[in-house]
């Protein structure tokens, strides 16, 4: 392949690593100012989301797309390891923009931290990583894409090196890491010892016509076990709570808000062929039918039964969390719940709508482990009980927060309502035992307005300490600007805020192009 | 039974038996000694199904650099382990787990033909062809995740001067 | 045409965001805006041309409707439709004088004023939004857009147990909700309507199967019903009615319960019309249930509030009968009903907020002989207590009147466990005013000052419209009866 | 309408200081009003309906009410409103002239004659209503004045318990009546001209005939309940047994307003709707029985409990009650004339007795008969006003009772064939004439003969201002004169009303002298019984060992109905009401809380799995793993093969 | 050549991954945790060599490809697993994995 037409396509993935090599360059120089290096990510993460913009068609963007127009959802031919679909776009987007926030976000640290590039490096690596899974179409090159944005995120959790918690919360997710791409692996090998292959398409079409059905369900069953830890589905979750426990709250929010999102990607990209593949058997018919196997159905109940379960033990182990960024873990593990139900109906709709609540999710709960992290550095405690008066005594913090856990529990004009609500308005369109879907999601999220609301009533409710709690972190050095906050996070939180009103009032941009791009991807994976 | 068939019940039954050795001993210098025998045991396995070229990578790799990788570890950190591992018992649990997972996975054993297709040996500039060609990407991602790793890996490491 | 609706609505949600601002010049902000409001709300009774008329299979029509694309995704069709007939204006009306008669009742809330003015007129705006709304996710969106303002309220300027309260009323009411969603959903995707709108599910729904229409007439009961509240779904509400502010109290009782019956007859009742004949029953045992039972309850009540809480639950029960009956003159009577009962115990809430903050306790055993000292505050309770017990002359009685004519009409003899139970809500209401007005004094701290002007200008506007609509009840009348229900049942 | 807007002009004007004279001023007012168009009507016979307007309109819907239901407000005077007119005004204004003397040391004097105005105004209304529903809507206002005036000594528990026990008692009746109304309503619905009884709002007459086809004597059951509701509203408001706990208690309020309301006025709106309701109406022959039966009981049944009575007020209370029963009787034998004759005269002798009391109340600060004693000098007006009353009341000649009562007495009497029911209820009003006589001098003896006050702490007795006494003179006058009005053609002429339409036949004058006279002889044996017992300051106390005494304690008791009823309302109702609180608190919110509860103790358990062991993690993966083997390989295709894929 | 027994295969492939759970699962030690990692990896890295070779060539091909980068991911995966114990070991001075419990409920 000649070097234009590989340039082209992948000018954001070569902006981020240009942006690395940068940074390791400067790492080398000596130059470690937490200022500059944090423009550089900024400025990459910017331009990236721009071109990806612009390759998807937003009208005032189009001086930036790259991408040659005839790539763009294109039917594949023969077994290419990578493709451009646009809902792939659509989710580097979504990464880049979580990249971007944290990346903002940053900005606010300590400008004289020594391990300041490795920071960026790892983020803009594993950010990379993210963009590469969005455009994979194989198996392998899918998982180890996945694997670029782990091994980046296993380090990144242990940046603060000499914290027992944060590598603690390294080790942890490390183990499970390696367990699960064990299991990722051993799976893809036994769906290739079964296809001969490891293009996505391939076993796609493949799988109701091939024999060794129980070979292949093992396979999927590895995969699913696999992924899932990505996503956080119970019982592959436990994990999560304590590695963002213990990770820095930057990091907490880009793997909350960014990268578990690749695991659902992986989901659409593994699953979704051989579901949307298999019609619906009638009853009475078995889903074995002389050597060939009806994979669809099967995985749908598979699914569904895993995103009930998660949903629903998430907001139970959410419920009477003491600890704020626990809470907010445990919060994440359900909400992974409602975006598999997208995966298990596999209409355009329900991938619009667990598109949509991935999008929300980006802007909530990054939006919200931002605050943690800008909170805890006003030298405010990690216990919820710590944060007693917080919403009376700085407004627009608390108003922020809020506004963040009221989307969360998908209050109305905010934007993660939109998104739940087109998600479970897909599972009652999809009909049949779907509804349920919904109506579990919804019961679900109805318990878990309990500990938001809770939180409201901490913050806002309860009168704040009288005696000033000795401040667990050590306070900063200098004092920041904006409240405490720094800019970096003040601008951040202001303009996720903004974001969620703007796009829970009108979220049609964001919807029509989803809706199309769901459109595009289910017509090509058919 | 033919010769090859022969050989590879052999090297089969040492691979399971050094892997569980390397586990179970409680000196950990040992279990490096076991390890190192069951990755060389693999390599001959790969040598026998006609892949010369990962039986020597296998060789380089597993056998040589990650062993003295693990050596290193032990070594560094041994002297509060000085020499066992912290004792845990079996229990019930995870050996049902592993024997569960065990029995599942034998269970697809019937839906393999009897007789497969014969072993197929590739000539090594073909796989590099591979390699660098169409699979290419493969490579690069290996780069990428070497090099955070490698990165991070260092920072981690390094006795920082703060 | 002018868009008059969002120009209200428009109104509403600038003066909340300026009095936000506003801090300590809320107050000023609120009342403006709420006159405004109220002005509004004026000139589109005087504008409303009436019902254009009904004939089978006819859409009902609307007046001052607009309608915008919001979000097209081909399966996903939202507008932002809103239009008034009878129903919702008089229902708006009584949003505009309670948000007034709430604005001036607080007028020396010190504690965050601009919070607290801005969280009340959100909570009005949620309101009108519901009224106003004929679009499924419109509706559903200012449906919980309600919740959040009046967490807040309770939460932040309630009683003691005012967490818990706040918490308890969000998630219940949150949970309903969602049943309530899962319904309307289910009534858009499976009866094939092309919209959200209410036109294009009105005309849908009717053609679903009556066994589909059944289960999503329920569900949708569920919802609203809860709002109501009905027993035994009702738990929220003592305890939010208790904690909350005065000023919270008045809204929740005036406004969101009416936002069920609102719900139950727009988006349930005329939409599903065989899912209702066949839930009939079933809403005729709930409303009785919940009629009794409130009223009982309620005579064992010693916390002021609480009793009128409960009373309240007794009255939504008679307005849930007037809808289970199913004819127009059933529907006649459950939205005046509504509308009685929202000023009527917003008038009972505000006394007893200020029974609590005149003599520090809302228990009625320790107060006793308030009369002497507190005149004009003994003189509301008793205008509230007997326009609440269904005094002629005053709002309630036309209302009650009429339901009980309906009752009577559909149900013959039933009629008499409403019948009897007006004993029984005379009885507390009358123990009430002869334990705490009456007697020798008791429980009366010194120095006690009778109404600030304030609380006695809100209550008064109240009184007035109880005692205009008690004698003139057909300016409301002539509204109601010129909206869909003239035709109810039609096909 | 006129006198609604001067009552209640007259309310607003009353809250000034010098407001009991406006107040006096309106009624006065109302009061010459009042007699002209009673004059007028008795001049001219016949009835014209004033303006009315719609207070409340439906239109025409398929259904029960093809043309719509209409709710207007009018006015209606016919000879029977123009009578109650004249009760209403006259006693009205005498009361409230009364009242300023009678009153003038108490506080709240603005809201008592705004009360009262608003209640004159509110029986003025009543008596002038068109239609059903706007009689409702009267009557329930007088109910709340008669509320609030009981209550008007509100810092007197029991004054307080005494107004919430007559409105609770009364709303009884005024549910009943309103259901009566329903049913009515329904019957009649489309029945008659203008597109029936409901688009037509419930009206009484159209032109000068009943608007509604008199059902006397149907035997519909549906009327027949209909009646016994109505009846039942009749009860409340006129105190008929068992609704008529409340009237004794109700005598807590000032004595003008038991004269006003709880003896001439309000009460007796239960009998004027028996009567418009038999009028108009008309009663079922079971209807009319039952009326009779409750009537007579309650004439009986009332005076028994006056025998015993210590209270001056609340003898004559017992009395009125018992008298009511008269009139409830008349109505229920076919002669509602007649019983509004009693009425009429009742309204005056009965407003004089009160007053007397009320005069000897407010000079001896009490109302214990067995402390009073002597007053006959001191007080020579009132003692004689007060013996005038009660030869009135024992229907001794000429005085008004004898021919009211005895009207009632030969009516009933004429009609005994009908039903042989109604021989008992006959026998006991007859005997009550007997105790009538007997516990109304028992009270005459008590207070006022003997040579001084049992009591010596009593304050000196002394007549009371002139605005006392003149009431009392006039009322006198027409308790004495009253009865002979029946001689004038014209008012005659007003007793007549309806004669033709309803079948009424003139039975006043023409009853049967031996009647009268077994009639009178009871009464004056009974004031000689009482004379003998009670005369010249003799006090009777039973012997120790007769058996009378339980009799006595039962009647002190009121026939423990009170205590009944008291535990009905205190111990039954209150104690379910309670029962349900504690299954609202601990059950029906328990269970919510119990959920809050069990998804508490889940999160719990759940949350012990989060060990902090990195090998657990690692066991809950592989175990996922597991399961979605199983999930996969065996659950899934299980299902599906039952139920079904997709 | 004649084909290899894919019963005694998978026994090996399962026996290794289960072993290498076992481990994992019960071992307390982190470098004995990384090594049961490696024997299951290689358990991976074994099936797709056994596919390969009895796969049409493209695919035999790339199921080798697979083997040879999967190779290198286990080297550095242990690069980065030791960087974190030697890390932890520093802090902790322990690498028993079941001390590490400051993060829990």
């Amino acid at each position: 392949m000649d070097a234009s037409s590989f340039i082209g396509p992948f000018v954001p993935e070569l902006l981020l690593l240009g942006a690395v090599l940068l940074v390791f360059l400067f790492d080398v120089l000596g130059i470690r100012r937490n200022e500059g290096l944090s423009t550089i990510a900024v400025a990459a993460t910017s331009l990236a989301l721009l071109s990806v913009l612009g390759d998807l068609g937003f009208a005032p963007l189009g001086v930036f797309a790259t991408l040659p127009p005839a790539l763009l959802d294109a039917a594949p031919t023969g077994a290419p390891l990578y493709a451009f679909t646009s809902l792939g776009l659509i989710f580097q987007a979504i990464f880049l923009l979580s990249a971007l926030l944290v990346c903002l976000a940053s900005a606010s640290r300590p400008s004289n931290e020594k391990g300041a590039p490795i920071f960026y490096g790892l983020l803009l690596l594993a950010t990379l990583g993210m963009l590469l899974v969005a455009v994979a179409t194989d198996l392998i090159f899918l998982l180890l894409a996945i694997e670029v944005t782990s091994i980046s995120t296993y380090l990144l959790v242990a940046y603060h090196r000499r914290e027992s918690r944060s590598l603690e919360a390294a080790m942890k997710f490390f183990i499970i890491g390696a367990l699960s791409t064990v299991l990722s692996f051993y799976g893809a090998s036994l769906l290739f010892g079964a296809y001969d292959s490891t293009n996505l398409f391939a076993i796609g079409r493949a799988t109701s016509t091939v024999g060794f059905p129980v070979l292949v369900l093992l396979g999927y069953g590895f995969l699913i076990a696999g992924l899932a830890f990505k996503v956080t589905l119970v019982p592959f979750h436990a994990w999560a709570v304590d590695v963002y426990d213990g990770a820095p709250s930057d990091v907490s929010a880009f793997l909350a808000g960014g990268t578990k999102k690749i695991g659902l990607f992986a989901f659409f990209l593994v699953f979704l062929g051989p579901i949307l593949y298999i019609k619906a058997i009638g009853a009475g018919e078995s889903p074995f039918q002389g050597g060939a196997l009806d994979l669809g159905p099967v995985l749908t109940l598979t699914l569904a039964v895993l995103a009930v379960i998660t949903m629903t033990v998430g907001n139970l182990l959410a419920l009477l969390q003491k600890e704020m960024k626990r809470m907010l873990a445990y919060s994440s593990i359900s909400q992974a719940g409602y975006m598999l139900i997208g995966v298990t109906i596999g209409t355009a709709p329900a991938i619009t709508g667990a598109t949509m609540q991935i999008f929300a999710h980006v802007l909530m709960k990054g939006g919200a482990f931002l605050v943690v992290a800008g909170v805890a550095a006003l030298g405010i405690g990690p216990l919820i009980d710590d944060w007693k008066g917080l919403g009376t005594r700085r407004p627009l913090l608390g108003a922020a927060f809020a506004l963040m856990l009221l989307s969360l529990a998908g209050v109305p004009l905010t934007v993660g309502f939109v998104s739940k609500f087109v998600l479970f308005s897909s599972a009652v369109q999809a009909q049949g035992y779907f509804v349920w879907l919904a109506v579990a999601g919804l019961l679900n999220s109805a318990l878990s307005v309990f500990y938001y609301a809770r939180v409201l009533k901490v913050i806002f409710f309860d009168a704040a300490p009288t005696v000033p709690v000795a401040p667990t972190a050590p306070p900063p050095a200098e004092a920041l600007p904006a409240g405490g906050l720094g800019y970096g996070r003040a601008v951040t939180i202001g303009l996720i805020a903004v974001l969620i009103v703007a796009f829970g009032v009108y979220p049609q941009p964001v919807l029509g192009a989803i809706q199309a791009a769901a459109q595009h991807f289910i017509t090509v994976g058919a | 039974m033919s010769l090859e068939e022969l050989a590879f019940l052999a090297l089969a039954v040492v691979a399971l038996a050094t892997a569980v050795a390397a586990l179970l001993v409680r000196e950990l210098v040992h279990t490096i000694l076991w390890v190192s025998v069951f990755f060389v045991d693999l390599s001959a396995i790969y040598f026998l199904l006609e892949a010369p070229f990962l039986g020597v990578l296998q060789l380089g790799v597993y056998a040589g650099a990650v062993t003295i990788l693990l050596l290193f570890g032990i070594m560094v950190t041994r002297k509060r382990i000085f020499s066992r591992d912290a004792a845990t018992g079996l229990g019930p649990i995870p050996l049902a787990l592993a024997a569960v997972t065990f029995i599942f996975l034998i269970a697809s054993v019937g839906e393999f033909p009897n007789s497969p297709t014969p072993l197929q040996t590739y000539a090594p500039a073909l796989l590099s062809a591979q390699l660098f060609g169409p699979n290419g990407p493969w490579l690069l991602l290996l780069g990428l995740i070497m090099l955070s790793g490698v990165a991070g890996a260092i920072y981690l490491v390094r006795e920082g001067r703060e | 045409m002018f868009p008059l609706l969002s120009a209200v609505l428009a109104t509403l949600l600038v003066g909340t965001a300026l009095t936000f601002l506003a801090g300590k010049n809320a107050r000023w902000v609120a009342l403006a805006t709420s006159l405004a409001f109220l002005a509004e709300v004026a000139y589109l009774l005087a504008s409303y041309p009436g019902w254009p008329g009904y004939s089978a299979g006819l859409i009902p029509g609307f007046a001052d409707q607009e309608s915008y694309a919001w979000i097209h995704l081909g399966w996903l069709q939202v507008n932002y439709t809103v239009g008034v007939d009878g129903i919702s204006l008089v229902l708006i009306l009584l949003t505009a004088i309670l948000q007034v008669a709430t604005v001036i009742y607080s007028w020396n809330e010190t504690r965050r004023p601009g919070a607290w003015f801005g969280l009340v007129m959100l909570t009005c705006l949620g309101c009108l939004g519901v009224f106003i709304a004929l679009d499924i996710l419109l509706f559903f969106l200012f449906w919980e857009a309600v919740l959040v303002p009046m967490f807040f309220l309770i939460g932040y300027w309630g009683g003691p147990r005012r967490r818990y309260a706040a918490v308890k009323f969000f998630v219940y009411t949150h949970v309903a909700s969602i049943v309530m969603l899962v319904g309307l959903l289910a009534l858009v995707f499976y009866s094939g309507a092309t919209s959200f709108d209410f036109a294009s599910v009105y005309a849908a729904g009717r053609g679903l199967m009556t066994v589909t229409q059944t289960f999503l007439f329920l569900a949708l009961f569920f919802g609203f019903g809860v709002k109501f509240p009905i027993v035994p779904f009702h738990t929220w509400l003592p305890d939010a009615h208790v904690e909350a502010p005065t000023g919270g109290s008045v809204l929740l009782a005036g406004l969101l319960l009416k936002l069920g019956g609102y719900g139950l007859i727009r988006w349930a009742v005329f939409v599903l019309p065989s899912g209702f004949h066949e839930s009939q029953p079933i809403l005729f045992t709930i409303a009785f249930v919940t009629i009794v039972w409130g009223s009982i309850v309620s005579l064992a009540q010693r916390d002021l509030k609480r009793m009128v809480a409960f009373s309240s639950i007794n009255h939504m029960g008679i307005v849930l009968l007037a809808i289970a009956l199913g004819s127009s003159l059933g529907l006649l009577a459950a939205v005046l009903l509504m509308f009685a009962h929202g000023i009527v115990s917003a008038l009972l809430f505000m006394v007893s907020g200020s029974v609590h903050h005149t003599y520090g306790t809302r228990d009625i055993p320790s107060l006793g002989g308030i009369t002497p000292s507190t005149p004009v505050l003994a003189t509301m309770v008793m205008v509230g207590s007997l326009a609440s017990l269904g005094l002629p002359w005053l709002i309630s009685f036309p209302a009650e009147f009429t339901a009980l004519l309906a009752t009577w009409d559909g149900l013959a003899y039933w009629v008499l466990i409403p019948l009897g139970i007006l004993v029984v809500t005379a009885g507390f209401y009358i123990w009430m005013m002869q334990r705490m007005l009456f007697g020798p004094p008791r429980g009366i701290p010194v120095g006690v000052h009778d109404l600030p002007w304030y609380e006695s200008a809100a209550m008064s506007l109240l009184v007035v419209f109880t005692i205009l609509f008690g004698i003139l009840p057909f300016l409301l009348v002539n509204l109601i009866v010129s909206s869909p229900i003239r035709g109810f049942p039609g096909t | 309408m006129a006198f609604a807007i001067v009552g209640l002009a007259g309310t607003r004007l009353a809250k000034l200081e010098w407001g009991g004279w406006v107040a006096v001023a309106f009624s006065a007012a109302a009061m010459v009003l009042g007699v002209l168009i009673a004059v007028g009507e008795m001049l001219s016979p016949g009835q014209y309906v004033n303006a009315q307007f719609t207070w409340l309109q439906l239109a025409g819907a398929p259904g029960p009410f093809p043309n719509g239901i209409s709710l207007v407000v009018g006015t209606l005077v016919d000879p029977l409103s123009a009578l109650m007119l004249l009760v209403v005004t006259v006693v009205g204004f005498l009361v409230l002239l009364y009242s300023i003397g009678y009153m003038h040391q108490d506080h709240g004097l603005p809201r008592y004659y705004a009360e009262l105005s608003l209640f004159l105004a509110a029986m003025t209304g009543l008596v002038l209503s068109n239609n059903l529903l706007e009689f409702f809507l009267f009557w329930e206002l007088v109910g709340v004045c008669s509320y609030f005036l009981i209550g008007f000594y509100y810092e007197k528990p029991s004054a307080a318990s005494a107004a919430k026990e007559a409105f609770l008692v009364t709303r009884v009746g005024d549910v009943l009546f309103l259901l009566g109304i329903f049913i009515y309503f329904f019957h009649f619905a489309t029945t008659g001209p203008n597109g029936g009884w409901a688009a037509n709002g419930f009206v009484f007459t159209n032109g000068s005939t009943p608007f509604l086809p008199v059902a006397s004597g149907g035997s519909s059951t549906l009327l027949t309940i209909a009646g016994l509701l109505i009846l039942g509203g009749a009860a409340g408001k006129s105190a008929q047994f068992p609704l008529h706990v409340w009237l004794p208690d109700a005598m807590e309020g000032p004595t003008t307003v038991s004269a006003l309301i709880h003896a001439a006025t309000m009460v007796a709106a239960g009998v004027y709707l028996l009567a418009i309701t038999s009028v108009f109406i008309g009663f079922t022959a079971n209807d009319q029985l039952a009326i009779v039966a409750i009537g007579g009981f309650t004439t009986f049944f009332a005076a028994t409990m006056a025998v015993v009575h210590p209270d001056i007020k609340r003898v004559i209370a017992y009395s009125t009650i018992s008298q009511l029963g008269y009139m409830v009787l008349a109505v229920g034998a076919g002669f509602a004339m007649v019983g509004l004759f009693h009425l009429f005269t009742h309204a005056f002798f009965k407003a004089l007795l009160f007053l007397a009391a009320g005069s000897v109340i407010h000079a001896v600060g009490t109302q214990d008969l067995f402390k009073m004693g002597g007053l006959r000098k001191p007080m020579r007006v009132t003692a004689i006003a007060f013996a005038i009353g009660g030869l009135s009341l024992s229907g001794i000649p000429p005085f008004a009772g004898f021919w009211s009562k005895d009207d009632i007495l030969g009516a009933v009497y004429s009609q005994l064939g009908s039903h042989p029911l109604y021989w008992p209820f006959f026998l006991l009003a007859f005997a009550a004439v007997f105790l009538t006589a007997y516990y109304i001098f028992r009270a005459w003896f008590l207070a006022f003969s003997g040579d001084r006050a049992r009591d010596p702490s009593l304050p000196h007795a002394h007549e009371g201002p002139w605005t006392m006494r003149v009431p009392l003179v006039v009322l006198s006058a027409f308790a004495v004169a009253a009865g002979l009005f029946i001689f004038l053609p014209n008012f005659q002429s007003l007793l007549l009303y309806g004669a033709g339409a309803s079948g009424i036949p003139p039975v006043y004058g023409t009853s049967d002298l031996l009647l009268s006279g077994v009639s009178v002889g009871l009464g004056a044996g009974g004031i000689g019984l009482s004379y003998y017992l009670w005369g010249n300051g003799r006090v009777f106390v039973l012997p120790e060992a007769s058996p009378l005494h339980s009799v006595r304690r039962l009647l002190l008791n009121r026939y423990y109905m009170k205590v009944g009823y008291d535990w009905i309302g205190l111990r039954l109702v209150y104690g379910i009401s309670r029962g349900a609180d504690f299954l609202d608190r601990y059950v029906i919110d328990g269970t919510v809380r119990g959920l809050e509860q069990v998804f508490s103790t889940l999160s719990n358990q759940l949350r012990r799995a989060q060990s902090g062991v990195v090998s657990d993690y690692a066991a809950y993966v592989i175990a996922g793993l597991l399961g979605v083997f199983v999930l996969l390989l065996i659950v899934a295709p299980y299902l599906l093969a039952k139920l079904g894929g997709g | 050549m004649t084909a290899l027994p894919v019963e005694g295969f998978l026994v090996l492939s399962g026996g290794l991954l289960a072993i290498g759970i076992f481990g994992l699962l019960t071992r307390r030690n982190f470098i004995l945790i990384l090594i049961a990692v490696e024997i299951a990896m290689n358990a991976t890295i074994l099936n797709f060599v056994y596919f390969a070779a009895f796969a049409p060539t493209a695919a035999g091909l790339s199921g080798q490809a697979i083997a040879v980068v999967l190779i290198g991911f286990a080297a550095t995966e242990v690069a980065v697993g030791l960087a974190i114990v030697l890390a932890l070991n520093r802090i902790q001075g322990t690498i028993n994995v079941a001390q590490a419990t400051e993060l829990k409920e």
